[in-house]
């Protein structure tokens, strides 16, 4: 049971593995690919947020503070102290951890709307303080001409390498959060979103935990902002703002947020459905306010129950009952 | 006669609650691998005991001893590895997950996490989470649940989640388990169930403290019963002295033209 | 007369109620004893409308009540004083009272029985004007009894009045039990204090598990060596 | 002192839309954060009346908090009553009100336009002089209108039939329940007074911030941490958290830094939550409405 | 009814999913006549729509009438809108949305400077001219791109022709500049500083503000104490108006000036009686005598049934310049085009007589320091920018 589950798994992933190197031969258009990378750069960010309210049930409305963060600290290295890339990405990485854990610690001691409150006011506090330390962010004109990356001499420059640099991460961060939720770390995760009280008394260090979800989430977004700011060209506050957290935690509910397959789906969904909406004009952020409202209503577990439900079906129609126990 | 060393020790604990004495001075002694029961009316000042002993809520006054050592200012997730494990009135199970999760938990603290193992799926993750889940198992085998590892608990009876908290409490290896009502809910096969499984554990070294409303179930497994009315100790002792203490049976059956002094 | 017939209740997937059937007659007091968990709360909302019993139905002078609204049933005469009492903490004393009198229209009638609960509870009319959260536990319970009586019911639910309070208090509320039973009203009580409970009531039944198991006159029952097995485990 | 008068009227309005978070907050438990974009709605019914139609100030005033009482109650019993019934996570309930304030601020640019809108005061804005102190007629009006309607608010809680039942549903559901109150009715009440305020905040605010389609955001934000800070859910605390905050930030814009002045704000804010979860007014015990 | 509302949603989703981008992909392919596509990104919605909705107003109207009167030869011109919202990442998504799905030779836009140059990335990387004309930040034209033009004002000029005026007509001597957050307001502060000082003008104090602020009582209270007596303001007119009411208010009695950012009639009617007398550069006077002027403030009236922003002026001009740029070329590819538009000159239109410079900014805008009576603005004197 065990072996073929493993084998299923590699076969799955293998199989994604080819896809995702096909899809850009197949899709020229470098619109698509344009807004395929923005949904992959979306994803990270919506995994991380995932981990943090899916997972641990603290709902945050400041995820594009660490996105900011990422993206400034990782340019600026790579603009002003001429960083490699991958340096950069670390060290932004390291400055989006930072502030996660000092957000985290205030951040334990609250929940429900005084925990969104807080992180909103984190948020604002990064994107003014962007706006305003002109010696350094250059203020609201932004950072302009971010170098692109450099990999093993390779120079990514095009949508198409920009495609194969954002989705090896994502697939890498996808993988690596999903062995943290099925591990003892998610499951902890959820055992203090489900009841505090009674996982503190069954000996889990919740505040650590607690922090750690804010810290995981915070990277999450840091590498994101790190790939964003090579991939944009240009960051400004704008790129920051209040609407950009509400829409990636949109992506994490209407995905679902218990899952990191719904991360995935939501993150990609919303991007596009943003795009698509472009027909209708005028009316197309009343349409995409009205699919948010009803996703919620009907579909509570978001996008993912759907694919749940799918699988429930499929298990019964050709498994006949027969269940995967290693989980 | 030799003085066996008490493995828990309550020592003077009081415990106010705004204008209500939750805990009036509450001094009690655990014999190690005894069942001890705890037993008063609602409102009597039972759980509030139990989360003090817990490290839930902290004492006015007072001093809690483990196996000689003090513990009344420790974190309730720092008794856990020192070998105190409960259970709950109200039964606070992780809804969302499956049983043999909910057991897991309990177990957290004998695996350790290794964090960048887990991340590339590596060795020791496999390793020790293999074992945890073997330890889970056992703990699940031990209360018979072993084929609803896989179950939602929320799908299960109320009897047999109770089950599940039980066993979540015993995959934390503790030395004192502490139940708070567990056979409340249960029907009688359940509950006989329940207390071969409390003497069996008794007979492994365990040593039980439990609050229970069934006198049938405390009566029969108990060697010691402490007696609380009104967060104070009214009466302690075996079974057989505490069903005929006339304080007790007032405080119990309300007999309301018995009102003892001190109430 | 109050008839309940074969009701059966859930909570998400646990049945806690499997078909409870009995009844309560008018101007006497009736008894629903058992240990914690047994189904006493729940039947007692299933009564006031609170929850859906998934069959059964419950009959009140002859009139399905089933399927009403809790504010419904209220208007029916028919008030639940919960277990916990769950007064209004930052309300006054007299507020409370006068949620008590939500439905009703009739003003004088509503002022006539202000006048009768602060008689029959001396303690509220001292705390008139003071927030019900100050108070102790047995004066919030008068006032969740006189909030109740403020609806003018006929029938009184009555959730383990005695929880939580002093064995003198206790013998206060049910003396306060009895004027109320005096003044013609009915009363279903729910009992874990089983011998005051006895001794005060008509007839009783004890539930376990989600089913009545015995039944008879309070008298009967005290005598009963089942129940007092039940209890003392003797 | 100066810095105090100024951050008074802003307080008064800050204080009105903080009451209507906090009013919905207690009464549902739900966080609506589409309470600036009824603000904003209330601004342009407003200028429409007022402006446009010549309607009087104040019947323009109680038409446009009619009407967006109308509004609240749709809200609620379309959107919120069945996330209710299902017994939707929080986090659900607050995509949807975002929902709401995205539904809203769109429509209304389709049909007010971009522009923003001018509202001219009902009254002078030639500053009185008074010492080294000024204040404006309009600025009075903005407060006392603004007092007002909390006075209004406080009869309507502490003395209607409608307003203690919303109080006992606020403080025990259960209880009110079976005191035969019709918490779905009451929800309804909520909101339906808590978009009303924010509509008068809307109007009050209008001359002399201009109507703009996108104004609810930022008003709506400031609202909910001036609630925040004063105790969410508690009545008195949402109307002391809404002058504190217009005063802080007159000080902070005045004398520390303009650019970081929300920065500060939300620097205090989050100190305030660390160092007092439950804001900075509320009691230690649990007060709600 | 559950699973109902849920395959409908479902259906719904991939529906618009799908058909949006079907339907996208068919258009556009065949060019049989000779058709140039012009791609303009803007705000339509969020913070700056009333910039966007204006810019499209004037192009839609610009473009009808070239088309009509052939003024692009044989060329026809074809125009496709796009909705940044304001938000850079949504407009270089926009601009890669009209260069692939609408084939657009020549981009227009966009209006806040961030967005423009995140636009920017996508046309350079592309090969395609791109015409701002409404970014004024000096970022823009400092990046050595040799696809960016731009038509709003420079900025530059406008500083200095202001701080000039201050001081030799009115005598000012103290000033203060108060502008706002973001790179018009930053980049303002900066021009006007080095103006302050060419011209030696004490700069006694530098307040800013966030966009969308609404009390600016606590920055004018610093002023007043400073004793400025010139409030040199860099913003968009919703905040003026409010400043100037403000000061009102406070009783500032210093003398306000403004850029073209915030010359609107908007500004007059929301500022009332507190704007009077306020002297702001603009490039643009819908009553003013000047044929061009008349003739498109008139059409645009009868056709929209408003006045014209300064932005819709520029817009409407840049469309007249790629006109001409498309006929001396007589070719939509990229680098033909582009030279053509360097070439640009002798076109007199209702902003100048536009001509660019190397890094592409027009300098041939005709600059007008006016003032406010009324409920009008009077010019006082007109500059031109290369003079």
């Amino acid at each position: 049971m065990k072996g073929i589950t493993k084998w299923r798994t590699y076969g799955i992933l293998g199989v994604l593995l080819l896809l995702l190197f096909l899809v850009p031969q197949v899709v020229s258009n470098i619109y698509y690919l344009h807004i395929i990378n923005l949904g992959g750069i979306y994803t990270l960010i919506t995994i991380g947020l995932n981990l943090l309210s899916g997972y641990t049930g603290q709902v945050s409305m400041g995820q594009a503070g660490y996105f900011a963060v990422g993206t400034y600290v990782s340019s600026l290295l790579m603009m002003n102290l001429k960083f490699p890339f991958w340096a950069a990405l670390l060290v932004a990485v390291v400055a989006a951890a930072i502030c996660g854990l000092i957000i985290g610690i205030p951040a334990m001691k609250l929940s429900g709307p005084y925990l969104v409150l807080a992180t909103v006011g984190f948020g604002e506090i990064v994107r003014l303080v962007l706006l305003n330390w002109t010696p350094v962010t250059k203020g609201a004109a932004g950072l302009t001409g971010i170098p692109l990356p450099e990999f093993m001499g390779m120079r990514i420059s095009s949508e198409k390498d920009f495609f194969y640099l954002i989705f090896i991460v994502l697939l890498l961060g996808t993988y690596v959060a999903q062995r943290l939720a099925k591990s003892k770390i998610g499951r902890t995760f959820t055992a203090i979103r489900e009841d505090e009280l009674a996982a503190e008394a069954m000996g889990v260090p919740v505040n650590l935990y607690k922090i750690s979800a804010f810290v995981i989430s915070a990277v999450y977004a840091g590498v994101a902002g790190a790939l964003f700011g090579s991939f944009a060209g240009v960051a400004s506050p704008d790129n920051f703002t209040f609407d950009e957290s509400v829409a990636f935690l949109s992506m994490s509910v209407i995905g679902g947020n218990r899952s990191i397959v719904g991360a995935v789906i939501g993150a990609f969904v919303l991007t596009f459905l943003s795009e698509a909406l472009r027909v209708f004009q005028a009316l197309r952020l009343v349409i995409y306010g009205g699919i948010l409202i009803f996703t919620v209503i009907y579909m509570p577990k978001g996008l993912y129950g759907l694919v749940e439900q799918g699988q429930n079906w499929f298990s019964r129609q050709f498994l006949a009952g027969k269940k995967d126990y290693s989980s | 006669m030799t003085e066996v060393t008490n493995i828990l020790e309550v020592r003077g604990v009081s415990k106010r609650f705004g204008g209500l004495q939750a805990l009036d001075d509450i001094t009690i002694g655990v014999k190690p691998q005894t069942v001890h029961g705890i037993i008063g009316p609602n409102g009597a000042g039972k759980t509030t005991l139990f989360n003090v002993i817990t490290g839930l809520i902290q004492p006015d006054q007072g001093g809690l001893y483990l196996e000689g050592r003090r513990i009344d200012s420790l974190k309730p997730y720092q008794l856990v590895p020192r070998g105190v494990a409960r259970t709950f009135q109200n039964i606070r199970l992780f809804k969302e997950m499956s049983v043999i999760e909910n057991v897991l938990i309990g177990q957290h603290v004998h695996t350790p996490t290794p964090i960048f193992s887990i991340m590339i799926n590596g060795k020791k993750s496999r390793y020790w989470e293999e074992v945890a889940l073997q330890e889970a198992m056992d703990a699940l085998r031990f209360v018979g649940l072993e084929t609803k590892a896989d179950e939602q608990v929320k799908n299960l009876s109320y009897g047999q989640q109770r089950l599940v908290e039980f066993a979540r409490a015993l995959a934390a290896k503790p030395k004192l388990i502490l139940l708070d009502e567990p056979a409340a809910g249960m029907n009688p096969t359940e509950k006989a169930n329940l207390l071969r499984l409390v003497s069996l554990l008794q007979e492994k070294g365990y040593t039980i403290v439990l609050i229970e409303h069934d006198m049938k179930l405390v009566m029969n497994i108990c060697e010691t019963i402490s007696v609380l009315d009104h967060g104070k100790k009214i009466a302690e002792g075996r079974p057989e002295h505490i069903r005929k203490h006339p304080d007790v049976i007032s405080a119990y059956l309300g007999k309301g033209d018995l009102v003892h002094a001190g109430s | 007369m109050l008839v309940v017939e074969g009701i059966k209740a859930s909570y998400g997937h646990t049945e806690v109620l499997h078909g409870v059937s009995f009844t309560a007659e008018e101007g006497k007091i009736t008894t629903l004893i058992g240990a914690n968990g047994a189904g006493k709360t729940t039947t007692l909302n299933c009564i006031a409308g609170v929850i859906k019993p998934q069959e059964g139905r419950i009959l009140w002078k002859g009139q399905d009540i089933t399927t009403l609204k809790p504010s419904q049933i209220v208007r029916m005469g028919i008030s639940l004083i919960p277990e916990g009492r769950h007064v209004f903490p930052q309300m006054t004393v007299a507020e409370n009272l006068e949620m008590g009198a939500y439905t009703r229209k009739d003003k004088e009638g509503v002022r006539r029985d202000l006048e009768w609960v602060l008689e029959l509870f001396p303690v509220l009319k001292t705390r008139y004007k003071q927030l019900a959260g100050t108070m102790s536990g047995g004066e919030q319970q008068m006032l969740a009894v006189g909030r109740s009586l403020m609806a003018n019911p006929e029938l009184m639910l009555m959730d383990e009045p005695s929880m939580g309070l002093a064995p003198i208090i206790v013998q206060e509320v049910f003396k306060v039990i009895h004027q109320i039973k005096e003044m013609g009203k009915t009363i279903l009580l729910v009992e874990q204090n089983a011998t005051m409970a006895l001794n005060h009531a008509h007839h009783a039944y004890v539930i376990e598990l989600g089913k009545i198991v015995l039944s008879g006159s309070g008298r009967e029952l005290l005598q009963n060596p089942e129940v007092e097995k039940a209890y003392l485990g003797l | 002192m100066q810095y105090f008068l100024n951050g008074l009227p802003i307080g008064a309005i800050y204080a009105l839309v903080a009451l209507s978070y906090s009013l919905i907050y207690a009464a549902s438990g739900v966080l609506n954060w589409s309470q600036g974009d009824m603000v904003m709605l209330g601004a342009y019914l407003g200028f429409t009346l007022f402006q446009l139609l010549n309607l009087g100030f104040t019947p323009a005033l109680f038409i446009s908090m009619a009407f967006v009482a109308c509004v609240g109650v749709l809200v609620q019993y379309f959107i919120l009553r069945p996330l209710r019934e299902r017994k939707a996570p929080p986090i659900n309930v607050v995509i949807a009100t975002l929902g709401v304030a995205i539904i809203t601020r769109n429509i209304a640019l389709v049909i007010w336009g971009p522009d923003a809108q001018i509202f001219s005061s009902p009254v002078s804005a030639k500053p009185i002089t008074l010492g080294a102190l000024s204040i404006t007629p309009q600025d009075i009006l903005i407060v006392t209108v603004g007092i007002g309607l909390m006075l209004v608010l406080q009869y309507f809680l502490k003395k209607t039939r409608e307003g203690k039942a919303l109080r006992a549903v606020a403080q025990d559901r259960y209880g009110a329940i079976l005191m035969g109150i019709d918490t779905q009715r009451s929800d309804g009440v909520a909101f339906a007074a808590s978009a009303a305020l924010g509509a008068a905040a809307g109007i009050l605010v209008a001359p002399i911030f201009f109507v703009t389609f996108n104004m609810g955001a930022g008003i709506g934000l400031k609202g909910f941490v001036a609630a925040v800070i004063g105790g969410l859910g508690y009545i008195p605390g949402a109307i002391a958290g809404g002058f504190f905050l217009g005063i802080v930030e007159a000080i902070a814009g005045g004398k520390i830094s303009s650019g970081y002045r929300d920065a500060i704000t939300f620097a205090l804010l989050i100190l305030v939550l660390w160092l007092k979860p439950s804001g900075l007014f509320l009691r230690k015990t649990r007060q709600k409405v | 009814m559950f699973r109902y509302h849920k395959k409908i949603a479902v259906i719904l989703m991939l529906a618009l999913l799908l058909g949006s981008m079907l339907g996208t992909v068919g258009c556009g392919q065949k060019s049989v006549q000779k058709v140039l596509k012009i791609g303009v990104v803007g705000p339509e919605s969020g913070g700056g729509a009333q910039l966007g909705q204006g810019q499209r107003k004037a192009i839609q109207m610009a473009v009808d009438e070239i088309n009509a009167n052939k003024g692009a030869g044989e060329w026809k011109l074809e125009v496709f809108f796009e909705d940044d919202e304001g938000n850079p990442t949504k407009s270089a998504s926009a601009t890669n949305k009209l260069l692939q799905q609408s084939q657009a030779n020549v981009i227009i836009g966009a209006i806040h400077s961030s967005a423009t140059l995140a636009d920017m990335v996508v046309t350079s990387r592309a090969g395609i001219p791109q015409i701002t004309a409404g970014s004024t930040g000096a970022s823009i034209t400092e990046q050595n791109n040799k696809w960016i033009f731009r038509t709003a004002v420079n900025d530059e000029f406008q500083a200095n022709a202001l701080v000039k005026y201050a001081k030799e007509v009115l005598g000012i001597k103290k000033m203060a500049t108060f502008t706002a957050a973001d790179d018009y307001g930053q980049s303002g502060a900066k021009l006007l500083a080095a103006a302050a000082q060419k011209y030696g003008v004490e700069l006694v104090a530098t307040p800013t503000y966030n966009n969308g602020d609404k009390d600016f009582k606590p920055q004018l209270l610093t002023i007043k104490e400073k004793g400025a007596q010139g409030i040199f303001m860099w913003g968009l007119y919703t905040e003026a108006a409010l400043i100037a009411k403000q000061a009102q208010q406070l009783d500032v009695k210093a003398q306000l000036f403004g850029a073209s950012g915030m010359a609107a009639l908007k500004l007059i009617e929301l500022g009332g009686d507190a704007v009077q007398g306020l002297i702001l550069t603009q490039t643009f006077l819908p009553d003013s005598t000047d044929e061009k002027v008349k003739e498109f403030v008139q059409k645009y009236k009868s056709k929209y049934n408003e006045n014209p922003i300064p932005h819709a002026a520029q817009a409407y001009d840049t469309v007249y310049i790629i006109a001409e740029a498309v006929k001396k070329a007589n070719s939509n590819k990229p680098d033909a085009l582009r030279d053509a538009l360097t070439k640009t000159a002798g076109l007199k239109l209702v902003t100048g007589e536009p001509k660019f410079n190397e890094k592409g900014d027009d300098i041939g805008k005709r600059l007008l320091i006016t003032t406010i009576k009324g409920d009008k603005f009077e010019l006082v004197k007109a500059v031109m920018t290369n003079e």
